[in-house]
């Protein structure tokens, strides 16, 4: 079974998160970026699968040259392939853009399934997979906690609103997992030092048979017109409760103003 | 090892084993021949001769040993012989004593020779006690171990 | 200029359109012509109730294969409607399905998505939506090419007007080949009343030992009900022997990142921190006005938990 | 007439033929058994531990001959029954080589006799004492394993055959000896006070009985001896031996620091999977132990109930290796030395987890209380350490906690999911600003010492307290200090004891990196971690700097004048009891500063714990376990704050970080918290310091040190 899992390099979400204000884009420092670790579920995920199986994992990611540090992350903790797609007519990309380019790279591998996580930590739009689905005619699993293979046949248990479902699909296919699916692992040393010596694919536009006006800031429908900073810093607000339960009127108000209510 | 090295051992093995040989000869040339200056010469020769076959075996690639497969198979056997006949003189030194004992106190010096029995009396305990204890220790090792994993034993131990 | 036609895609619940769907009607009405677009079979009163709530127009397809999760049918009959009708904005809500159809359809249409926009307004022909940019920013963004605009709402962000009018049904015929549904449903259940499990919860009650006896932790799980939350606790409560091991939030237990945290009685070791600090929101109760809770906490209550929680649950049931 | 007696009485020429020719059985056997086991040892990695062989040798002697670590206030009877039977049987080997130099030697070539006269009687008394004290010792040795049985001592077949040995020898040569005298009449008889009085009772045997029952035990009691000589070396006997090997061998690096991982990018082999993957050194450690279980006396995890037992663990790996090595079988691959420990199931078993399991070696928190009990040296922690370096860098396998430990000090810094950016946010709560390094640098000044804050100290709020009453002192005491700010980060300390030796290195490496760009000469620091890891384990990388512990530094300005305490501190009131922090204490022998420090306020009435100094019971946190659950047996920590409940003190003074988080959880654990607390020493000192405003400081800072505290809805501090 060929396993293609999708893969990004985001700034350290644990960092303070820069915006550079003439581009709109996010400040990328490559010192302080790491793979997404919404993406580590999907990578483990693939993993275990081959490990019942048997295959291959193959990770893609579109990106800078540095984002090759997160496919090596990838592979330390065992995907045996990375492609990287990387190109500077690519920077600015939006959701169609890069499922485009991500589309050109995986109908080349024509894998068993795709495996996204259900949105990135950077950007966190979620349409990528399911634009992807469409462009590589694959049927779409999403929100997956528990993922099984039989024969051809792939079976997801998924939670949404008020239940809990299982779906099934024929091979290929494509899932988004969620962060209960598994525990991701941590890489041992000795795959660090593998992952050293795996190669990485990089891929430019034009090996990949793509227009440089249909990727990049050129192929994107999304534009930011303006970048407001919002001081909507944590308040810290304190509140004495007089002892007859007086707060429960700010804690509603805080509340709603949270949208919980 | 190396073909050289193999060699080595070799002669040192020929050379140890002529040494034990030559300081048992010493040995009865010494007691039976009356010259008892060369009594220690024997003996060295014949240390040093068991160390270095001793070392040579020890430090050689490990091969299976018949005779010591036959003395592990037998050694509650033997250890048990062994216990019984290191005992057995003393016991029947302090028996003896024991049995003596009122007619040494006969023969004056009657406290020192009731101290004499007391000391006899606790040697032979001590003996026969340590006799005891060998005997169930020699049995209980060779028992066989019943496995299990650390793990388990720790759950025993939480 | 044409009134813009605004679309607004409606999933049901219990047979009754789902309060998202209702908000972004609201939404509709203040940009042009709102309709709604409902693929799945539906009574009258889910047409009336879609009317009520300003949809001028109800695209109705109500084949069966809908009832299932029929991601590719619906955007199969989507993107035909799309290129008969030739809408200007489509909404969606922020559900799964929703995600899904959405994300799709903008593959086959090969459309550019706005998603989790706040707002979305027209300046002249130009669509622009507001979106909260990693934490710290908001984005006025928009979409370039030719309509249709897909555009993602979040929840809550309109709210849900009632004006009383009457749709007019149009119900869309699009031949669909069954086979097209590559995903099948094997089986639905629906979620026990229990709540959420403490690693998905988007709302998490923990206790601490402020709480002060094992029993009190009944006011935190009702609290949790109301909420529609989870319930979790602080590891010298389940050391006490409180609630299991699986209830423990810290670097020894479980690591939970809710949209919102609310502490009680805890008193905020880094032990604890650690399980919790990825919280988008934490409100905090405590007696002790010094503990540590308070510092990562953008709501801090000293007072008693034991009065505060059970006054705090009977409020919310009020409402 | 002089007095002297004849050698071989009673033995005719066939005593010394057998006696001689058969010697060469028990040095065959003995030299066989050692030379195996060295060849086991020489299966370890290289490493050299030949350097200051005067050193070594007068250690070893010290530690072995001389009983230094052997006879001990706290195991005094151990220790005196160890020492009587060591003293009887070497008196008594010596005198047996006095004889035979006599007998053998000087009178037969060179004529001359010395066993006669004044050394004669002495000779004799003192064999006689020797002979009681072999056998009295061996004696009370079976009365501690039968009847004492402490917990830590667990008795096998071998424990028992040895000492029944020792017994039967010393009292077989008091029957020989009582036997002769009963037909010699020896007129000097009474010397040997022990036989004459038997000698005196046998005598009323017949001459010939008497005769006849002495050639039997004078040969017996040699052929018991040679007997006793060939099985030394596959027994526990073998000690003599090992131990002195290893004591001779010992680590002689500072015992708070671990060999790193040398060259680790080109490494082949990460930790220790296989027996062969430790060093040869690390073979001997684990074939000297002779289980006598002082390891667990302090052993947190045994205390607690919990798998890991150190002792345990070393004889494990020596049993599974004298299985692998086959010194009984004869053939590599034969199990039968197994049967010496509880779990042998031959040699085909994995070292990890069939031999250790990985619950044991998840459950050490490095404490080295087992080292500083081990008679002999051996050094548990670093094995512990080797095998959870191959779990976590082979296997990549350790708890699931420990994951985001990894990921957080690889992405942050720092164990906890904390930003650097926040490491100085503590400082806002103090009047005075703290210097960073950086802007110190900036504008070229220089300062007097580095205030390393540690993650703790940094991040958590509890702790942060610790940090602004060190740094208050410091302000007060006038001393130009900075911090690194944002640029700190861990030394390492967790990741390496957890056995990520990669990230340890990693995280140490830019630590020494930075410390050296601002060229800094002094260290200051409150966590014990930080201070071993900077003190002991940076100068393996190139970082030398002076480390000092807070406590130290503290007492010192106490002692100069520099800081002035207020003896009335309200602060500093009743009773109170230390724990010594083991990175502190028994890593690095510091346990008078912060008594002398506590001393200082004689409002304070200091009580100790049972278990202090260098026996002090962990808190539990070290060696990563702060960072892990603790699923098996009871809470370490609870222990010790119920020990430390139990001084009848109301206030526990901690110096250390990660001792204060396991304690704060466990006064909470037991549910002590409205009548017990604990502080920091520099808190407790900070706290009852006379500022120079003269203003109380506990009364001034009290307010200001309970950040969030401003009442009504007002802004967060930072």
């Amino acid at each position: 079974m060929k396993i293609c899992v999708t893969v990004k390099q985001v700034p350290d979400p644990n960092l303070p998160m820069q915006v550079d204000p003439a581009t709109h884009r996010l400040v990328r420092n490559p010192d302080q970026s790491i793979l997404d670790p919404a993406d580590e579920y999907g990578v483990e995920t693939a993993l275990r699968l081959v490990e019942e199986h048997g295959g291959e994992v193959v990770v893609v990611s579109m990106g800078p040259p540095s984002a090759a540090d997160a496919l090596r992350r990838a592979m330390a903790m065992g995907a045996d392939r990375a492609i990287l797609i990387t190109d500077e007519a690519l920077a600015g990309s939006d959701a169609r853009a890069t499922a485009r380019a991500l589309a050109a790279v995986i109908r080349g591998e024509q894998p068993d399934l795709v495996i996204c996580a259900i949105e990135a930590t950077d950007a966190y739009t979620g349409m990528v997979p399911g634009m992807l689905a469409e462009l590589l005619d694959l049927p779409q699993l999403t929100f997956a906690r528990q993922v099984a293979v039989e024969g051809q046949t792939v079976t997801v248990h998924r939670d949404i609103e008020g239940a809990t479902q299982v779906l099934r699909a024929q091979l290929p296919a494509l899932l988004t997992v969620t962060a209960s699916i598994a525990e991701p692992r941590y890489p041992s040393f000795k795959g660090v030092m593998a992952a050293k010596r795996k190669p990485i694919d990089e891929r430019d536009l034009a090996s990949l048979g793509l227009e440089a006006g249909a990727v990049g800031a050129a192929g994107a429908a999304e534009r930011v017109v303006a970048l407001e900073e919002v001081r909507e810093e944590k308040q810290g607000q304190m509140v004495t409760d007089d002892g007859t339960g007086s707060s429960v009127e700010a804690i509603v108000a805080f509340l709603e103003r949270i949208q919980v209510v | 090892m190396t073909k050289d090295d193999a060699m080595l051992t070799g002669r040192y093995r020929i050379a140890s084993a002529a040494a034990v040989v030559l300081g048992i000869a010493l040995i009865l040339l010494s007691e039976l021949g009356g010259v008892h200056e060369v009594r220690v010469f024997g003996a060295g020769l014949i240390s040093l001769g068991g160390i270095g076959l001793g070392v040579l075996a020890g430090l050689d690639q490990p091969r299976r040993a018949e005779w010591l497969a036959w003395v592990r198979d037998r050694r509650v056997a033997l250890g048990m012989i062994a216990a019984l006949v290191s005992v057995a003189p003393v016991v029947v030194a302090f028996a003896a004593a024991l049995v003596v004992l009122p007619a040494a106190m006969g023969e004056g010096r009657s406290g020192m020779a009731l101290l004499g029995g007391l000391i006899a009396l606790l040697m032979l305990m001590a003996s026969v006690g340590c006799f005891v204890l060998a005997v169930r220790a020699i049995r209980r090792a060779a028992r066989p171990v019943t496995p299990g994993s650390p793990a388990e034993a720790g759950e025993e131990a939480a | 200029m044409a009134t813009r036609r605004v679309w607004v895609w409606t999933e049901l619940t219990d047979g009754a359109p789902q309060r998202p769907a209702l908000e972004l009607l609201t939404a509709a009405r203040g940009l042009g012509e709102a309709a709604a677009v409902l693929l799945a079979p539906a009574g009258d009163e889910a047409i009336a109730a879609l009317g009520a709530h300003g949809a001028a127009v109800v695209y109705h397809g109500d084949d069966a294969i809908y009832t299932q999760y029929a991601v590719e049918p619906q955007v199969a009959a989507l993107a035909a409607l799309i290129e008969a009708e030739a809408p200007d904005l489509l909404l969606f809500p922020s559900t799964f399905t929703a995600r899904d159809v959405l994300a799709r359809l903008a593959g086959r249409l090969g459309a550019g998505v706005i998603a989790n926009a706040t707002s979305v307004r027209f300046e002249g022909d130009r669509l622009l939506a507001t979106v909260p940019y990693t934490g710290a920013y908001v984005a006025t963004v928009t979409l370039e090419g030719p309509a249709p605009y897909l555009v993602q709402v979040r929840p809550k962000a309109y709210p849900v007007e009632p004006v009383g009018g009457q749709a007019e049904v149009r119900p869309v015929a699009t031949a669909l080949d069954p086979a097209a549904c590559r995903v099948q449903v094997v089986e639905t259940v629906p979620q026990v009343a229990e709540g959420p499990n403490l690693e998905e919860a988007e709302v998490i009650v923990a206790g601490g030992r402020g709480l002060g006896k094992a029993e009190n932790f009944r006011l935190l799980e009702e609290l949790a009900r109301q909420l529609g939350g989870a319930v979790g606790a602080s590891r010298a409560v389940v050391d006490a022997g409180w609630v299991p091991y699986s209830y423990q939030i810290g670097q020894t237990g479980k690591t939970v990142k809710p949209n919102l945290y609310i502490a009680c009685g805890i008193s905020g070791a880094i032990q604890h921190l650690a399980g919790m600090k990825g919280s988008k929101h934490v409100i905090a109760i405590n007696q002790d006005p010094d503990a540590a809770i308070f510092e990562i906490a953008d709501l801090g209550v000293v007072g008693d938990v034991l009065t505060i929680v059970p006054k705090l649950t009977e409020r919310l049931a009020g409402r | 007439m002089i007095p002297t007696r004849e050698i071989l009485w009673n033995i005719t020429a066939l005593g010394p033929i057998l006696l001689y020719t058969l010697m060469a059985i028990p040095f065959v056997f003995l030299a066989y058994g050692l030379a195996r086991r060295v060849r086991m040892w020489r299966q370890g990695q290289p490493e050299n531990r030949f350097d200051q062989l005067g050193r070594r040798l007068w250690h070893a002697i010290l530690m072995t001959v001389l009983h230094g670590r052997i006879v001990r206030r706290r195991n005094r009877f151990g220790g005196l029954m160890h020492l009587a039977i060591f003293v009887g049987f070497v008196t008594l080997f010596i005198g047996t080589v006095i004889v035979m130099i006599e007998a053998d030697i000087t009178v037969p070539i060179f004529g001359v006799s010395f066993y006669r006269g004044d050394f004669y009687l002495v000779y004799k008394a003192v064999m006689n004492l020797a002979g009681l004290l072999l056998i009295g010792g061996s004696l009370a040795a079976l009365y501690r394993r039968y009847v004492r049985r402490p917990a830590t001592l667990e008795t096998t077949g071998d424990d028992v055959v040895i000492l029944a040995f020792l017994v039967v020898l010393g009292v077989q040569g008091f029957a020989v000896q009582a036997l002769r005298m009963a037909v010699t009449d020896d007129p000097w008889g009474p010397w040997s006070f022990v036989s004459y009085p038997m000698a005196l009772t046998l005598s009323a045997l017949p001459e010939s009985w008497l005769r006849a029952i002495h050639v039997a035990n004078w040969y017996i009691h040699f052929l018991t001896n040679f007997v006793f000589l060939s099985y030394v070396a596959y027994s526990k006997m073998i000690h003599p031996f090992t131990s002195f090997a290893n004591v001779l061998f010992r680590r002689l690096k500072p015992v708070g620091a671990l060999d790193p991982i040398e060259n680790i990018e080109e490494a082949e082999v990460f930790g220790a999977g296989k027996l062969e993957d430790f060093t040869w050194a690390q073979l001997l450690n684990v074939d000297a132990c002779m289980h006598c279980g002082r390891c667990l006396e302090y052993c947190p995890t045994f205390s607690t109930g919990k798998p890991l037992r150190p002792r345990d663990v070393v004889l494990e790996l020596a049993g599974y290796m004298a299985d692998r090595g086959g010194i009984f079988s004869g053939e590599l691959g034969q199990g039968e030395n197994s049967a010496r420990y509880r779990w042998g199931a031959g040699p085909d078993r994995a070292l990890i987890p069939d031999v250790v399991s990985p619950a044991e070696l998840w459950d050490c928190t490095t404490c080295g209380a087992c080292m500083a009990q081990c008679p002999v040296y051996i050094e548990h922690v670093p094995l512990i350490v080797g095998m959870r370096r191959h779990l976590v860098l082979e296997q990549g396998e350790f708890p699931e906690e420990v994951t985001s430990v990894f990921t957080n000090l690889e992405r942050l810094g720092s164990p906890y999911q904390f930003p650097p950016n926040q490491r100085a946010a503590w400082t806002k709560r103090l009047d005075q600003p703290v210097p960073e390094m950086a802007e110190v640098a900036a504008r070229g000044e220089e300062v007097e010492i580095l205030f390393w804050v540690g993650c703790l100290g940094s991040f958590d709020s509890r702790n942060q307290r610790t940090t602004v009453a060190l740094a208050r002192i410091l302000q007060a005491a006038g001393i130009k200090f900075a911090i690194l700010g944002k640029e700190e980060s861990c030394t390492g300390d967790p990741a390496r004891r957890i056995g990520n030796e990669y990230l340890a290195q990693m995280m140490a490496m830019q630590a020494v990196e930075t410390l050296n760009t601002y060229n800094v000469k002094k260290v200051v620091t409150a966590c014990p971690h930080c201070f071993n890891a900077i003190k002991n384990e940076f100068p393996q990388i190139g970082g030398n700097y002076e480390v000092i512990h807070h406590s130290q530094l503290i007492n010192q300005l106490i002692a100069e004048g520099r800081i002035t305490l207020d003896p009335n501190s309200a602060l500093a009131r009743g009773a109170v009891t230390y724990h010594d922090p083991c990175y502190l204490g028994r890593y690095n022998g510091e346990y008078d500063a912060p008594r002398e420090a506590l001393a200082a306020l004689p409002g304070l009435e200091l009580r100790e714990m049972r278990r202090n100094r260098n026996t002090s019971f962990c808190c539990g946190g070290g060696g990563g376990r702060l960072f892990m659950e603790e699923t098996r047996g009871t809470r370490i920590n609870q222990a010790r704050v119920r020990e430390a409940i139990d001084t009848g003190a109301e206030l526990l003074a901690a110096a250390c970080p990660f001792c204060m988080t396991m304690f704060e959880d466990g006064i909470h654990g037991v549910g002590a918290e409205e009548s017990f607390k604990v502080l920091d020493i520099a808190e407790i000192v900070a706290g009852s310091m006379i500022t120079p405003n003269g203003a109380d400081g506990a009364k001034e800072h009290g307010a200001a040190e309970s950040e969030g505290a401003a009442p009504e809805s007002a802004e967060r501090p930072e």
